[in-house]
């Protein structure tokens, strides 16, 4: 029992890692229909940035700040170069422009800041708290919890944003009704390079965290991938969705690699393990089958 | 060779084709997608059906078998069917309106019509009492025609069954009709659109026809592999003796467009080797062939211009087969492999044997560029009196101005007045109902005496100048030759039409119609702007350029001793298309000057008035068949005479 | 009229989307043969009654009697092979294809031979590619647009597209068939023509027709009756000239700018 | 320029549907078709045969594969190397344990394993659309190679899944040189090829492009939505499938799960978009070009970078590669997105209507 909950609360917690990642995604969708394949290659720009800064010898804050610049210019770049060209082409056309995108990036992040696997130090260290193991028994890491916290102070902070700053409620405007924004002289195109501007700062929180975990590596730009079956389940559009979608993932996908494998085993002999590696995909998909639209998002209908 | 055609009927020699070529084509049709193909043998047997349920239905000698349509297999079939009963076909133009059929309709004493769908037929019931002696509406198509009840309709299919079926209880029959078929026998009537007063109906006899389509046939060597794109109006004399009796004569294939909007890509998917066009179908298609190539890329243009340059350089003495030294013929050949044979092969004419034109009179640059590209476009004279069949000019021996020497079998003569006469296998047997204007038209030594007047040069060739009636005196005595001169200004792409003036004057004037088309394009580039055709006839830059081709006519007048003296002084561009719907053109776009004269009086008046301008209100009628009316001022100007000298 | 049976009767049809009422109990009945027009301003529900009747939208309440028989739940695709084609109003045609493919695709209910056939150009998948083809040609040559055959539909002018888009339902040869707006945005020439072919396919191919248009003039020369939809409620049905007559009519329709 | 359309008139309806409706068109496939199958063996080096002629052929059926889903039917995939694998592991099995079965049998029952996969992963596109789609087939991509590497029984017990192809005899005549190979492979591929097109210029193509441009309309005019989508995932896993097993067949020999990553399947889908969506000869380009860009850059970065003096390492080379290619997709998807297929049409109508520009 003990064990059940431990590992559903380490589920949560990489489920919350996979909701900052889905944030990332939810944002520029809600904004401007584009679906970012490349969140994730984003993450790992963000991470290299940073660990590329430090290793030039800049502090810690400062590379921060740098790899958000270096986030900005991707959010400036992929508008002007890329979406501004490519208005009123089918969604699935701009998804796969994202997917050259990753391309990029995945290419571009190396090339500037070296390839080497380096790890970010935060300064936090990845060990249970023992208050907690001592009362419960139940071991959980000061880093998981930290990363949860931050991870939620931006939930929050976004969500703030989107509800009473102009900006927000131009991109809530936008995120309804592309045309009308237009219509009552709402610049769409600085409002989308705005979210691809938040979208890389996501991304970089994310990677700071995801790199201090295991690292920066190219491994960074795959794993941001279960983001997508998360927005599957949440929906594109919804913040809560993201996070519940992720914490649905994340849980699920740590009891499957517990319980699944044993089974098979005495079925079939070997060894099963890996089973994250696409249990996220499986049970999004099964879970379209019942719900095409996502646990928040509504049906429509289309008009003939 | 000649003699045994004596014998010949069309009848006739489709029988000899159904034995001789059984499984070539006759006729090759567009329908539903695909090129239709019908083999002589089927024509046979088809033409068979047709006439024995033409003759169940009591259609018999001496008859006449209206036929009204577009160029289809079935109709040629017709005409076929109705001669083999010894029946004689009567085409009628399918564009002209129903009132217009009924003077032909009665004259010819029509019982019988064949026609090709519902448009014609609503037609046909729309007159149908103003003529008591029709009683058999025949109908190919029967597309919209399902609903209509009057007992008097048929189908071609219907009567094809029943004529099989007739044609098995009575196996003679049908060749005991044909074998009475005598070359001496009429064969068609058609009607001339004339330029003043009603259509006359123009009566040959079989052997007219077969003759002059073997000689012509014989004369360009055409063989029964050759093939002829059948698109102008079946009753008009040009496509009766291209596309009926020479295909008859020789056996060729006769290949029948989709509809008028396919023309053009039909034209290309056949590649026919022999073609027929009058001059403004060749004219229309350069001016189109212009437009495109000013779309193209610099480099592209450059190359056209200097493979044009070459082009006219040796073109049409490699054509004629005259000495070109070998580089010359290099270049030409590099030429011909990128730019002629390419634009030959777009244009659907690339394996043209023989092209030939008439009508009116073509315009040398027009003439040469189709000739310099390497087509062998030759010009004939002829008219419907004559089975459009008197002059033809040789291979290797064409000149511009002139239509050729007499065909085969042909002789002509030139009257005191100028006027051409002639004589020979092709001239008609007479006016169908008309002995009055058979003796006007004929004297007793049989010479047809055409109403063109012309000028034989030394070696033999004919030049028409105008028609004869129309070569007019000017007031000092001299020759005033209008047609000639209108031709001269219709040769400039910018002028459609024209009409000139000075019978009893002292000096020549002009109308003239803008070409649109050219226009508006050359406006464009000019970015000038313009409301459309009243405006764009009425500006000022149109004015000075159209004044710049009226020098031009007068500096070519001023050369030739003969019409020196009948230089254009005045002219004026009018706010209107001349239009056969307006009886200003005969259908086939002669002028009609006494009615144009007449209309426009003022205008006329305005110009010797030395007015510079005059307004007038002109009806028209509008393609929807409504009437209207245009008002305006029109502007007019004056032309440099030039006082060149003669020699 | 009144002895030809009914081809498809609807009872008391409400349909709603999320709450927002499209379709307030309408009945009415579709005779055979007859051009049956409905009418009404716009977002009066014109098309989503075209859409039930052909199962793109399931009403909530109702019933429909297709050839006296009760409809059941049905999806385009099974009333497509009960013989039921339709053009929509704005048109739906298949961009990326020529004119001829477009229509062929008309014929697919015709079209038998599955995929190995196909795949292989197979005796019979070719022999009923060519049939099929021909009846397609005949469609084409009806509705004279030979000169486009092979031209792709988006460079087509809008009443030629109109033009193929009914093409490609006549060759489906539907018993029953509904035309939304056919003539919307076309110059008098088009409409004459679009006219001649409505009458000629209900005529000649006694093809049963119900129509949607806001041409008036067209509307009442063509249809033998005629359903007068409001804000999702019908206000009135009958005879085209006892329409003109009806104040509800005249107020909620022709009084306003048609 | 070339063309000499004038005078080819069509008398019947086979003459107009055929493939190469243009004589010279026939003339010149039948051209290229005399290099490929005797001039290519006769002078063509191995590394040419081994390391381009062969792969390229694969890949270009492959890229066919995902042509039918993305190009014609319109349904996005990014799982289309997993049905390379299964292709490949299947047929491998079918030889390994049915005694004696013919290679060509094993291909075929390879290539129809790899169709039932992907129907059971095109049952979600029943009901989703667009990218959901891609995701769900991102399942398939994860799920099926885990199988193939955990499942032991697939790869013979073999350690991570390797499987090394079994030597191919046929009429007892061994296909083991590069030429023979290359033919082997050639033929399967203008037999599929050819397949493929019958396909598309069918009534089931057409299902699929109605399908791809308005589904609401296709369903009105009675084409089922289910069956037609079911069809192309069949049809584009079976071509994947039989591309699988050539690539394992005759041209790795040797090949393991991880072989055929996601990487894989996005390089077949920058086939599909490079060489031109709804498009037949655009898989030819595409996948020459994707195939021969590395090349070409390994040949000249360094040199470049010689001349700009700056030192590129290995890796360096690599990540270029990755920037470069995506740099293209978006580049192509921007100016030209039917690709190189479309260039190449709009070059051939160019030379039909020469002298005139349109």
């Amino acid at each position: 029992m003990l064990f059940f909950t431990e590992i559903v609360i380490s589920g949560i917690f990489s489920g919350l890692m996979y909701a900052l990642v889905a944030l990332g995604f939810v944002l520029i969708f809600k904004a401007s229909g584009v679906f970012n394949f490349a969140q994730g290659a984003m993450i790992y720009c963000a991470a290299l940035a940073v660990v590329g800064l430090i290793d030039i010898g800049l502090p810690m804050w400062l590379a921060v700040i740098g790899s958000f610049v270096f986030m900005v210019f991707i959010g400036f770049g992929t508008q002007r170069f890329m979406l501004s060209k490519l208005v009123n082409q089918p969604p699935i056309t701009l998804f796969m422009a994202t997917i050259g995108l990753s391309f990029f990036l995945d290419g571009l992040g190396p090339i500037l800041f070296g390839s080497d696997v380096r790890p970010i130090n935060l300064g936090i260290v990845d060990e249970p708290i023992q208050s907690i193991m001592d009362n419960t028994g139940i071991g959980i890491s000061k880093f998981d919890l930290t990363a949860s916290g931050i991870i939620i102070l931006l939930v929050i902070v976004l969500t703030l944003l989107f509800q009473y700053t102009k900006i927000g409620r131009a991109l809530r405007a936008v995120a309804d009704d592309h045309q009308a924004a237009l219509s009552i002289g709402i610049p769409l195109k600085n409002i989308w390079t705005i979210v691809w501007c938040i979208a890389g700062f996501v991304a970089l929180i994310a990677g700071l965290l995801w790199g201090s975990r295991n690292g920066v590596q190219f491994a960074l730009s795959l794993t941001a991938l279960k983001a997508l079956p998360v927005l599957i389940l949440g929906g594109f559009t919804s913040v809560p969705g993201a996070i519940i979608g992720g914490i649905i993932i994340g849980v699920s996908e740590k009891l499957a690699e517990i319980y699944i494998p044993p089974v098979l085993q005495d079925a079939f002999g070997g060894n099963f393990g890996g089973i994250e590696s696409w249990f996220a995909y499986v049970f999004a998909l099964v879970f379209l089958l019942f719900r095409p639209e996502g646990l928040f998002g509504e049906k429509h209908i289309d008009r003939v | 060779m000649i003699t045994d055609f004596n014998t010949e009927t069309f009848p006739k020699m489709l029988l000899r084709h159904a034995e001789t070529i059984p499984s070539r084509m006759a006729y090759r049709e567009k329908y539903l997608g695909i090129w239709q193909e019908i083999t002589w043998a089927q024509n046979l047997e088809q033409v068979r059906a047709l006439s024995c349920g033409l003759s169940n239905l009591g259609f018999n000698r001496g008859m006449n078998l209206a036929i009204i349509g577009d160029n289809r297999p079935g109709l040629y079939q017709a005409m076929l069917a109705a001669q083999c009963l010894g029946g004689v076909p009567v085409p009628l133009y399918q564009d002209s309106v129903a009132t217009e059929m009924v003077h032909v309709l009665n004259d010819a004493a029509i019982g019988f019509v064949v026609v090709e769908d519902q448009e014609q037929v609503d037609k046909l019931l729309e007159i149908k009492d103003q003529v008591p002696t029709l009683h058999t509406i025949i109908y190919q198509d029967p597309k919209g025609l399902t609903d209509y009840v009057e007992s008097f309709l048929h189908s071609t299919h219907q009567i094809q069954t029943a004529g099989e079926v007739f044609n098995r209880e009575h196996t003679k029959f049908f060749m005991h009709e044909v074998s009475k078929s005598q070359p001496t026998d009429l064969s068609i009537i058609l009607y001339t659109s004339g330029t003043t007063g009603k259509p006359k109906g123009v009566s040959h006899s079989h052997q007219n026809f077969m003759r002059a389509g073997k000689e012509a046939c014989i004369f360009d060597n055409l063989t029964y592999k050759d093939n002829i794109l059948a698109y102008l109006p079946m009753a008009w004399v040009g496509d009766h003796l291209f596309s009926y009796a020479q295909a008859m004569a020789a056996g060729f294939t006769v290949n029948c467009p989709e509809s008028k909007e396919t023309v053009m890509s039909d034209l290309r998917e056949i590649g026919p080797t022999y073609y027929f066009a009058p001059p403004r179908v060749f004219e229309g298609l350069l001016t189109q062939v212009m437009i495109r190539i000013e779309d193209a890329g610099f480099i592209k243009r450059k190359l056209f211009q200097a493979a044009m340059n070459c082009a006219k350089k040796f073109g049409t003495q490699i054509l004629d087969g005259q000495p070109v030294n070998f580089l010359n013929r290099l270049v030409y050949g590099f030429y011909n492999l990128t730019i002629y044979g390419p634009l030959r092969n777009v244009l659907g004419i690339s394996r043209l044997r023989v092209a030939y034109t008439a009508g009116e009179a073509i315009g040398p640059d027009l003439f040469r560029f189709y000739r310099s590209i390497g087509i062998n476009l030759k010009q004939f004279y002829g008219q419907t009196e004559t089975c459009a069949y008197v002059c033809l000019q040789p291979d290797g021996h064409v000149k511009y101005d002139t239509v050729g020497p007499p065909a085969p079998g042909m002789e002509i003569k030139l009257a005191d007045s100028g006027e051409v006469l002639v004589r020979g296998i092709s001239v008609m047997q007479g006016y169908y109902n008309r002995p009055d204007a058979t003796a006007e038209s004929m004297d007793d030594e049989g010479y047809f005496h055409t109403g063109d007047a012309g000028i034989i040069d030394h070696d033999g060739h004919l030049r028409i100048i105008d028609r004869a009636k129309d070569v007019g005196k000017m007031a000092n005595g001299k020759l005033f030759a209008p047609k000639y001169i209108e031709n001269k200004l219709k040769f400039f792409p910018f002028i459609k039409e024209a009409v000139a003036f000075g019978d009893q004057r002292d000096t020549v004037t002009a109308f003239i119609n803008i070409d649109f088309e050219a226009i508006a394009n050359w406006a464009e580039r000019r970015n000038i702007s313009f409301a459309g055709y009243i405006d764009l006839a009425s500006q000022a830059d149109v004015y000075v350029m159209i004044g710049q081709c009226i020098d031009q006519v007068n500096e070519d007048l001023s050369v030739d001793d003969m019409l020196s003296h009948a230089q254009i002084d005045r002219f004026l561009i009018l706010n209107k298309e001349l239009d056969p719907d307006d009886d200003e053109l005969t259908r086939t776009r002669k002028v009609r000057r006494g009615f144009i004269a007449e209309k426009y009086g003022v205008l006329i008046d305005a110009l010797y008035a030395g007015k510079d301008e005059q307004f007038i209100e002109i009806k028209v009628k509008f393609e929807d068949g409504r009437d209207g009316q245009i008002s305006g001022n029109i502007k007019i100007k004056n032309a440099k005479i030039v006082r060149g000298s003669p020699r | 009229m009144s002895e030809a049976k009914t081809v498809l009767r609807l009872e008391n049809i409400s349909l709603s989307f999320g709450g927002v009422k499209a379709l307030t109990n309408i009945s009415f009945d579709v005779k055979e043969h007859e051009i049956r027009s409905i009418i009404g301003p716009n977002g009066a529900g014109k098309s989503s009654m075209l859409n039930v009747i052909n199962g793109v939208y399931h009403p909530q309440q109702g019933t429909i009697y297709f050839r006296d028989k009760v409809r059941q739940k049905m999806d385009p695709t099974q009333a497509a092979r009960q013989g039921i084609a339709r053009t929509f109003q704005n048109i739906a045609l298949f961009k990326g294809m020529t004119v001829l493919d477009n229509i062929m695709t008309g014929r697919n209910t015709k079209m038998h031979s599955n995929f190995l056939m196909n795949a292989l150009w197979w005796g019979p998948a070719r022999n009923e590619e060519i049939l099929n083809r021909r009846k397609v040609e005949e469609v084409i040559d009806f509705l004279e647009i030979q000169h486009i055959r092979k031209t792709p539909v988006g460079k087509l002018s809008y009443g030629l597209q109109k033009r193929v888009e009914l093409a490609r339902a006549l060759a489906a040869e539907p018993s029953l068939l509904l035309l939304d707006e056919p003539m919307a945005g076309m110059n008098v020439e088009e409409k004459q023509d679009m006219c001649r072919f409505i009458l000629e396919v209900n005529q000649q191919y006694g093809v049963t027709i119900v129509l949607i248009e806001h041409d008036m003039g067209v509307v009442m020369d063509i249809s033998d009756r005629v359903v007068v939809l409001d804000y999702g409620k019908k206000i009135g049905d009958g005879l085209p000239a006892d329409l003109m007559k009806n104040p509800d009519v005249i107020s909620a329709y022709l009084g306003t700018n048609h | 320029m070339l063309y000499r359309e004038a005078g080819q008139y069509k008398v019947s309806y086979q003459s107009d549907n055929q493939i190469f409706p243009i004589l010279q068109d026939r003339i010149g496939i039948l051209i290229i078709l005399a290099i490929a199958v005797f001039a290519i063996p006769m002078f063509a080096s191995e590394y040419m045969l081994n390391a381009i002629l062969v792969p390229f052929l694969i890949f270009s059926l492959a890229t066919l594969g995902l042509n039918f889903l993305t190009g014609y039917a319109g349904q996005l995939s990014l799982g289309s190397a997993a049905f390379m694998a299964v292709g490949a592991f299947a047929a491998y099995n079918f030889q390994l344990r049915i005694e004696g079965i013919p290679f060509l049998i094993s291909f075929f029952l390879g290539g129809v394993c790899a169709a039932m996969v992907g129907i059971a992963f095109g049952l979600p596109s029943l009901r989703i659309k667009g990218f959901y789609l891609a995701v769900a087939t991102l399942a398939a991509q994860f799920f099926v190679l885990w199988c193939l590497t955990k499942f032991s029984w697939f790869s013979n017990n073999s350690a991570s899944g390797v499987i090394s192809a079994q030597p191919l005899f046929l009429f007892g005549f061994p296909i083991n040189t590069p030429t023979t190979k290359y033919l082997l492979v050639l033929a399967i591929v203008v037999f599929l090829f050819w397949i493929g097109k019958n396909i598309v210029r069918s009534s089931t193509g057409r299902s699929w492009m109605a399908v791809r441009d308005m589904d609401v309309a296709a369903e009105v005019i009675g084409i089922p939505l289910m069956k037609t989508k079911l069809i192309a995932f069949a049809i584009s896993s079976f071509y994947c499938g039989m591309a699988g097993v050539l690539y394992a067949f005759c041209y790795l020999g040797t090949v393991e799960p991880d072989g055929f990553s996601l990487e894989l399947s996005f390089k077949i889908l920058f086939m599909v978009i490079i060489g031109g969506v709804g498009s037949i000869l655009g898989n030819f380009l595409g996948a020459a070009f994707i195939l021969l860009l590395p090349i070409v850059l390994d040949l000249t970065l360094p040199v470049i970078s010689q001349m700009l003096n700056l030192p590129i390492s290995g890796s360096t080379v690599s990540h270029i590669q990755l920037m470069v290619f995506g740099a293209l997709i978006i580049f192509f998807l921007i100016v030209e997105p039917h690709g190189l297929a479309r260039l190449w049409q709009i070059g051939k109508e160019k030379l039909r209507l020469w002298p005139f520009p349109h």
